[in-house]
């Protein structure tokens, strides 16, 4: 979880000990866990990187790969 | 092409020396530097968070695209994160070229990329708390001049 | 706002060091560096003629101008003249403002303005003897662009 | 005379023994002494200081007054 999602959840790095077969999946499970963090992950310019890679939509999601949900970002 | 991320402080003047240095063939050096203000004591500090194995690649692949694009001799982007004080610089652009124009355009360019779309997240700590910021709506259009 | 003349060569990452340092207010700080360029042994060495007591002035006029429009905190224009070798620093200008907007802005209208309308001559020495530069079109279009 | 002007008139400096009443008497004096300088102080964007200030036109020159012929400027 980056920038204020971190907040939101309450915690910035998890390990499941097993990972959801679909990134959509893994949505449905953070959302169930909490309604706040699953609506903020759908927010506005929120985007999500697997494997260090943005991707959109669902994807499928190999065991143990890291996923990140990113905040919208602001450098400089 | 040099994209490094560091948590120390660093000084803008030391980068564009070596930068400029020993450049016969380049007319145009053109520098960013964004410093953290302190905004009349509403800022005490300011936190920057870089996903490390992400932020820098994706740094570096826009880096590399705007070379090509302004036919850059080079380009060199230091950035902060961690901990920064107001006064301290953020962020270092630096862009060689031929001629100016292009020089001026490819740092404009990356600036406005690093604002509002480069994988940092940035939080001001002040007196009554602290606080999120993300990109303003400028921002976002700056950013799309450039698409 | 400083304007300064100089027969001497010197180094742009010392005028950034000094122009960045302490500015806990400023958020953008924005630098241009002009260099003599070999052109692959055609120019040996640039000879920049300014007219005393004019040039400066002009300058100087000029540079208060841009200062106001912008809502700058600083400018700073450090221009060489006399014989200038290749790899040598010509110009720089520095510009601070809140937002990089107006600091780039600021640069860039101060450098279409030094290439075609300040009070500079200026000479290349190379293989096949001496040419005056004389402002292109371009430098002449990218001048009004701020009229 | 600043830039390629100072190269057709074959000099950079002179002082007048005596002062021309206008800018167009010195113009005249000038063209007189050497049509091809005459012609380039006609040129495209010559300009010309009294003083040190940009003048347009003609205008009255006091006596021992400062006249600068300023080929195209072109810094940076």
């Amino acid at each position: 979880m980056f920038g204020r999602l971190a907040d939101v959840a309450g915690w910035r790095e998890r390990s499941l000990a097993e990972t959801p077969a679909t990134l959509f999946a893994l949505r449905a499970l953070l959302s169930e866990e909490s309604p706040a963090l699953g609506a903020a992950l759908a927010g506005k310019g929120v985007q999500v990187a697997v494997a260090k890679a943005i991707v959109r939509g669902d994807v499928a999601l190999a065991a143990g790969v890291e996923v990140a949900f990113l905040a919208p970002m602001s450098g400089g | 092409m040099t994209v490094r991320l560091t948590t120390e402080p660093f000084d803008p003047g030391v980068l564009l020396a070596e930068f400029s240095a020993g450049r016969a063939e380049t007319g145009a050096v053109v520098t960013f530097t964004g410093i953290a203000r302190a905004s009349d004591g509403q800022v005490e500090r300011l936190e920057l968070e870089a996903y490390p194995g992400f932020t820098d690649t994706e740094i570096e692949r826009i880096a590399s695209a705007t070379k090509a694009r302004f036919s850059l001799h080079a380009v060199l982007i230091v950035h902060r994160h961690g901990e920064i004080a107001p006064g301290e610089a953020i962020v270092f652009v630096a862009t060689a070229a031929a001629h100016r124009r292009a020089a001026f355009q490819a740092a404009d360019q990356l600036m406005d990329y690093l604002k509002s779309r480069a994988p940092f997240w940035k939080k001001e700590h002040g007196p009554d708390g602290a606080r999120w910021i993300e990109p303003t709506d400028q921002d976002m259009a700056d950013a799309k001049r450039w698409d």
